[in-house]
């Protein structure tokens, strides 16, 4: 049962796979031209949208040819490039206090140093929306209008009321709701047209939600293919990819093709018995996000004891309800984009802030031993409830539980120390309740 | 019960002849400071089978449960006299005080005598808290009231409409009635005349705050969150009239705007520090309970009008985005409309939309010239050297004469 | 005779007090442990100046107390925040400067001043010891020594070691641990001079500071804090000559009790 | 054949020496200091001595507590927290919750009847309310640390601390003297902001009885009454409470002797 340390990691030979390595490749190059394109965008003076990954609307904005900038992966890259601290601090000096998100600090930094990024000069929004699905994205999005005085629209999406709480198709609250956000798409559209001096095209944006129905259903049978015991990708470390692409490419071919590539490419794995981690010992489910300033030592702290990520909640949440299935109907497009995302908001909601069900689940179905809830300090959205979810999991369903904590983005919050401390302890325990159950 | 003789005839609502504000204030004092909601359990004394729905901030029509006979009341956090003891294992460390002391009275006991909680969604922790209640508090109907973020739409005061509608049907539910519309009215009315009341002892506060302190209002106007109205719009009268009484004398200090007590509220102590210091003419204090500017229409639909005045007749919070209420230029009217020379831009630690509003207030009021003081509070806080020191400075910095 | 005042700084770890002349001069001055009685202090404070000025209780007509037991001593003729003190020590000596960093025992203070002297703006950092004067303070006590230490070893350092502990106890054994690892005491003490100095900065950047920028406290004995903070923000600090820079607290509430005593004389004059 | 356990704690390395009866023979107690390894070793030469016995009897020793990854010292290392689980059901077997109070941390861990952790909890980043925090109450007053529990039961009207920060806890501590407390009310309010803390930090893990409370701050009488009273049940402490920690490493180090591997996993 000791605890082992970085030095003792084994090397693995693993059997050559002809597909290694396509998923990554793939990866980079859409998210090198992801760059290019905001950056072409800005240099030929076209209009930027800002969006978020929770409610991007790229179902609508795809149709004005408007690139589309998502903050919370451009503040995440600053942290995996190892330059959030500096934007946080610019951001801090300006007045932001410790206390808040820091993806939105390590943002206003960039912006505040003239747009520069590690990975390319971050545009200027003309247009900004912001779903209610995380109330600082209104907040961002404030900031923003103050610095450019571009447009905010706020999409507002009601969802979800309560736990146990649905609003079932036919129902009344369904119309009501249904029916405000159909409205909203209207404005939204409107206020498009007005900044882009494009006209709306629905036959266009038939052809988006087609593409992002095929998006979904991949989505979800690569996020299976690791119920596979070992299971072929880890949800932490390469989850993130997956995230960042499905998040990009949402509604455009590129974002089908890639989730192709990623399923061959797991597929192949499982079929020559490689897991995403050597010698599988301890499958877990993340709930929350992973600590990106620290990316590799986050993910080394569980990989150290032949842990890995099965899934992760967050591979639901800022999965744009992905993995829930989404299916537009696509003969009347308009009234099914908005009955869709009144039916995922509430799914994706509940599953963050009344989890413990589709937690259950998934521990069930993923196999996982244990789950790992990390609370973010920058994220009260993701973290506000954790303990208390994982304490009820543990009292009635049994699931044992580790809460850690750190961040997303600011690397003063990450003590490797303490960390591992837990994470040890935890596997510890694992073990003993692995050992206990053999006797039993 | 913790109900003094004093209170027992402040509640019988007979007028004592020379009644002074300052007798009326510590009444009223002693009861928003007892976490165990003294006046709520003795209307359920006085209403056998009575109904009690709780409301987390900053908004709720509470109209809607008063015309059902409901009795609604109002979270609003409690300093030491609610210790933190069970809550904190249950909800993450970067969490504001509230959200822990609205879980603490649920988890102590305290709010057994609730049939229905709602939480409107106005932040991360407010949303999450919801689910941790339903989690912990099985027996009670915990819900979100769906308050518009997207306030400025066309679709909003309909949507609203709608969404009051539910919740009135919820609420008619836990309390086995039928609501008609005239029962809405008059409940309008009633609480028209209390935002009427609310709005005399603000301009009073505003126009001679020598007559009436701080802590006083603040004190008068959150005791609306403990009572029913009928008993707070007394209260408020006999206040008003002893106040008419007064004639101090003002003395040198500054006036300012006091921003930032929206939800979380800072301790009183806190207040009367800064009330040593200078006039806090006008504040954001438990803005939802004055959320509405006007009186709301009581012709009409009584649902549709209150959804309107929520939406179109009604002040401006961190916590809300409309287009139409740049906050900046809100605070900057505020400031002018009381005659203020300088604001107090508070934020309560660890409250996210707190935190990023006082970045754009204090950018404007940097630009405006306006000399302004950005702090941080905690409702659980006891020592106020720090904040004492700052807002002397603050004071000293206005008043002192320099060579 | 031409007034003398007195003004006293009832800091959290040490009491100033400095006797202050009609033009400024500074006539006679006391430093102690403020200890258990702030009243006492004050007293003793007062007696000791006056007995290093050579002057009488008469002779000196006005006290002024600041810092964080101002309110506690009897003594005073008036109380003012070490803000506003330490902002009118630093006009009086630098009239052209507007950004003052105190950094003191507990609190590190930062301020934004007009030209006359007043306060415009302000930060402080928390109130978690991680880069207060007192975690200097433990650090030497710990390696046997007392406060003179902290100056000639962080003179002496070479290479300080780097301590990244947010908290002052875990700090602490950081510390230990590089002891244990073989460094030096001198890099040691100079490491947590360096860290101390890395957050005072932060703290100044929350007013936007304009240069020329004065420091002012207790830490401006340690020279190593002034280099550091120059290194990090790129241009200079002044500090006051004479040790001034510690009882600028003091030596301000001494100022401003004149001011205050040229408007009361004034207004009696109005008056008779 | 023998095994000991080491725990290298921040404040202080503590060391136990068993045998295969599961009968302690020997215990180490010495101040961590500065040099972690030359800590570890003497407590363990100590706790030889006390045994008297040779390190070559000694079969295994496990090493644990904060200094372990420091040194990795002995044969392999356990985490405290497992480590004081596992001490604690041996100590007293029907602890369901233990409650650990040390120089820097503190820890409320659920266990299972074979001493398996079940959950667990610690202070984080701020080492506000630990047991640093009592030694500086101790310098600040100038009494020695064995007696301040004593003292601290004799005050009546504790007054409240509105820091646990262990830095500032001395300028509170003379503040409220200042004020004119009593020494023996201002260390009971130094007690019970610990209590309270410590208390608040235990309830994460929900508290079952039987509670026993382990680390250095267990030989304390007054907080031995105060968490009784705030879990509101008595507590387990005994004299070996504070050497839970080593004691556990023990046990983990005699079950590697008997049953060959405690896990299946290889080294390189
Ligand atoms: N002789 C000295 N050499 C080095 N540092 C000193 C010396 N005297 C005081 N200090 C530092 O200054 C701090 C006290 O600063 P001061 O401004 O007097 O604080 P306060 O007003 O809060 O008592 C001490 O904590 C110590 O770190
Ligand atoms: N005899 C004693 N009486 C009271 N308290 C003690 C005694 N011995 C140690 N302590 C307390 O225990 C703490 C050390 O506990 P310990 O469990 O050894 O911590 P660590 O493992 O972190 O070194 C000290 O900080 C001190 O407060
Ligand atoms: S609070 Fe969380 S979800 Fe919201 S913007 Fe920050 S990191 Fe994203
Ligand atoms: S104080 Fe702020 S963070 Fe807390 S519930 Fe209120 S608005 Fe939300
Ligand atoms: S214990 Fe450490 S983190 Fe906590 S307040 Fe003190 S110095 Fe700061």
């Amino acid at each position: 049962m000791t605890s082992p340390t970085k030095h003792e990691r084994r090397i693995v030979i693993r059997p050559p796979l002809s597909l290694a390595g396509t998923t990554r490749d793939e990866n980079r190059t859409l998210i090198r031209d992801w760059w290019a394109d905001l950056n072409s965008a800005e240099d030929e003076g076209r209009p930027v949208a800002n969006v978020f990954v929770m409610g991007s609307m790229a179902e609508i904005l795809r149709n004005f040819d408007m690139p589309i900038a998502f903050p919370e992966m451009t503040s995440l890259q600053t942290a995996v490039r190892g330059r959030s601290l500096e934007y946080i601090t610019t951001a801090e000096d300006a007045g932001y206090s410790p206390d808040i998100c820091g993806y939105v600090k390590a943002d206003v930094g960039v912006h505040l140093q003239g747009g520069d990024h590690p990975m390319g000069h971050l545009p200027k929004p003309s247009l900004v929306v912001a779903t209610n699905l995380c109330n600082t994205y209104i907040k961002w999005g404030e900031i923003w209008e103050r610095m450019y005085e571009c447009p905010v629209f706020v999409f507002d999406i009601p969802g979800w009321r309560g736990s146990g709480f649905e609003t079932k198709r036919g129902s009344g609250t369904f119309r009501d709701d249904v029916r405000y956000v159909e409205a909203q798409i209207h404005e939204l559209i409107a206020l498009s047209e007005e900044v882009t001096g494009k006209r709306f095209d629905i036959d266009r944006f038939r052809e988006t939600l087609s593409s992002v129905n095929e998006l979904s259903r991949l989505f979800q049978e690569v996020l299976e293919l690791n119920q596979h015991r070992p299971a072929p990708f880890n949800a932490l470390t390469e989850g993130i990819n997956l995230m960042g692409i499905v998040n990009a490419y949402r509604g455009s071919p590129k974002g089908t093709h890639f989730l192709e590539t990623a399923k061959a490419e797991f597929e192949e794995r499982i079929a020559n018995g490689v897991g995403a981690v050597p010698d599988e010992r301890f499958r877990l489910l993340l709930v929350g996000t992973a600590c990106y300033s620290n990316f590799r030592d986050f993910a080394g702290l569980f990989e150290d004891w032949q842990g890995v990520f099965a899934h992760s909640d967050y591979m639901s949440f800022a999965g744009g309800a992905l993995d829930r299935g989404i299916v537009y109907d696509l003969d009347r497009p308009i009234e099914s984009m908005a009955e869709q995302m009144v039916l995922s908001t509430q799914e994706a909601m509940g599953g963050m802030f009344w989890g413990q069900d589709w937690l259950t689940e998934v521990v069930r179905e993923w196999d996982v031993d244990g789950i790992v809830f990390h609370g973010v300090k920058s994220c009260r959205t993701v973290s506000t409830g954790l303990p208390d979810e994982r304490e009820w999991l543990l009292r009635h369903r049994d699931i044992p539980g580790l809460f850690i904590q750190s961040d997303l983005v600011d690397p003063r919050l990450w003590s490797e120390a303490q960390l591992k401390n837990r994470i040890d302890a935890f596997f510890e325990s694992l073990e003993s309740r692995r050992a206990a159950g053999a006797r039993r | 019960m913790i109900l003094t003789d004093r209170t027992v005839s402040l509640t019988t609502g007979s007028i004592m002849t020379a009644e002074t504000v300052e007798s009326i204030v510590d009444e009223t004092r002693t009861i928003i400071e007892d976490p165990s909601y003294p006046m709520a359990r003795r209307w359920l004394e006085e209403h056998p089978g009575g109904k009690v729905l709780g409301h987390f901030q900053v908004y709720f029509p509470e109209e809607l449960a008063h015309a059902a006979g409901v009795l609604p009341i109002k979270v609003a956090g409690f300093d030491t006299a609610l210790p933190i003891r069970k809550a904190d294992a249950h909800l993450a460390a970067f969490v504001c005080s509230i959200a822990r002391s609205a879980l603490e009275l649920v988890m102590s006991g305290t709010f057994d005598l609730l049939d229905m909680f709602v939480f409107p969604p106005i932040c991360d922790v407010a949303r999450h808290s919801c689910a941790v209640w339903a989690r912990n508090f099985e027996d009670v109907d915990c819900q979100i009231i769906y308050l518009p973020h997207n306030a400025a739409s066309p679709a909003a005061v309909p949507y609203l409409t709608g969404e009051y509608r539910r919740i009135l049907r919820e609420i008619e539910e836990v309390a086995s009635t039928r609501v008609s519309d005239e029962a809405l009215r008059r409940s309008i009315e009633v609480f028209n005349e209390n935002r009427r009341l609310l709005r005399e002892l603000y301009r009073i506060k505003r126009e001679t705050p020598w007559n009436l302190s701080a802590v006083e209002a603040y004190i008068l106007t959150r005791a609306a969150g403990v009572m029913d109205r009928e008993r707070h719009n007394d209260i408020l009268r006999r206040a008003l009239a002893a106040i008419e009484q007064r004639d101090a004398k003002p003395q040198d200090r500054i006036k300012v705007v006091f921003s930032g007590g929206f939800c979380e509220q800072p301790p009183l102590d806190l207040i009367s520090v800064l009330q040593d210091a200078c006039y806090i003419v006008d504040d954001d204090f438990m803005v939802g309970l004055r959320w509405i500017l006007e009186d709301v229409a009581a012709d009409g639909d009584p649902l549709e009008a209150l959804a309107d005045a929520y939406l179109n007749r009604s002040d401006y919070s961190p916590v809300q985005h409309d287009p139409r209420k740049p906050k900046e230029d809100m605070l900057l009217r505020k400031i002018e409309a009381a005659g203020a020379e300088a604001a107090i831009i508070a934020a309560a630690k660890m409250c996210e939309p707190g935190l990023e509003e006082q970045v754009g207030y204090s950018q404007r009021l940097y630009d405006k010239g306006i000399p302004h003081l950005v702090m941080e509070f905690e409702e659980k806080s006891n020592t106020f050297e720090q904040t004492r020191m700052e807002v002397e400075t603050f004071a000293e910095s206005l008043l002192f004469e320099f060579a | 005779m031409s007034d003398i005042t007195a003004g006293i700084d009832l800091g959290s770890t040490y009491t100033k007090a400095v006797l202050v002349a009609e033009d400024g001069t500074i006539l006679g001055r006391y430093e102690g442990k403020t200890g258990f009685h702030f009243a006492k202090a004050a007293d003793r404070a007062l007696r000791e100046s006056m007995d290093d000025a050579g002057v009488d209780r008469d002779d000196v007509t006005y006290v002024a107390t600041t810092g964080f037991g101002r309110y506690a001593a009897d003594l005073r003729d008036l109380a003012v925040t070490e803000l506003t003190c330490h902002a009118y020590a630093v006009h009086t000596l630098f009239p052209d400067v507007r950004t003052v960093l105190d950094v003191g025992g507990q609190l590190v203070k930062a301020i934004r001043m007009d030209d006359k002297g007043r306060v415009q703006g302000f930060r402080l950092n928390d109130k978690c010891a991680a880069g207060s004067g007192a975690f200097l303070e433990k650090t030497v006590r710990y390696l046997g020594h007392d406060v003179n230490a902290i100056t000639g070893y962080s003179e002496k350092a070479t290479k300080p070691v780097s301590v990244s502990s947010v908290c002052a106890v875990f700090a602490e054994s950081e510390i230990i641990n590089h002891l244990a690892a073989g460094e030096k005491e001198e890099d040691v003490t100079a490491g947590a001079v360096v860290a101390l100095a890395g957050r005072a900065a932060q703290v100044l950047k929350r007013v936007k500071p304009e240069p020329p920028c004065a420091l002012t406290g207790g830490l401006t004995r340690v020279p190593l804090v002034r280099r550091q903070l120059e290194e990090i923000l790129g241009f200079e600090f002044r500090v006051p000559d004479r040790d001034l820079g510690a009882f600028a607290g003091a030596y301000g509430a001494g100022l401003l009790a004149h001011q205050r005593l040229r408007k009361v004389r004034a207004q009696e004059a109005v008056a008779v | 054949m023998l095994v000991a356990g080491v725990d290298v704690g921040s404040t202080q390395t503590k060391a136990v020496v068993m045998n295969e009866d599961r009968e302690v023979l020997g215990k180490g107690l010495v101040p961590t200091g500065a040099r972690l390894n030359e800590a570890g070793q003497a407590a363990f030469e100590e706790a030889l001595a006390r045994a008297g016995a040779k390190e070559s009897e000694v079969g295994f020793v496990v090493g644990t507590g904060y200094g372990r990854y420091r040194v990795e010292f002995g044969d392999a290392q356990v985490t405290e927290i497992s480590c004081h689980a596992r001490g604690a059901v041996f100590l007293f077997p029907n602890t369901r919750t233990v409650l650990d109070i040390g120089g820097q941390d503190t820890k409320g861990i659920k266990v299972g009847p074979d001493g398996q952790v079940i959950d667990f909890n610690m202070n984080d980043k701020c080492a506000a309310g630990t047991g640093r925090f009592l030694g500086a109450a101790s310098e600040a007053l100038e009494v020695p640390l064995p007696d301040l529990g004593a003292l601290a039961l004799s005050g009546k009207n504790p007054v409240k601390m509105t820091t646990t920060c262990t830095v500032f806890a001395e300028s509170e501590i003379l503040g409220w003297l200042a004020k004119g407390r009593h020494v023996e009310d201002v260390v009971a309010g130094v007690h019970k902001a610990i209590a309270s803390r410590s208390v608040g930090l235990l309830r994460r893990v929900g508290i079952e009885p039987e509670v026993t409370f382990t680390g250095g701050v267990s030989n304390n009488e007054a907080m031995v009454e105060l968490i009784s009273e705030l879990v509101g049940m008595p507590v387990n402490t005994s004299s070996e409470t504070h050497h839970c920690g080593a004691l556990g490493a023990a046990l983990f180090a005699l079950e590697q002797i008997l049953t060959g591997a405690m896990t299946e996993r290889q080294t390189v």
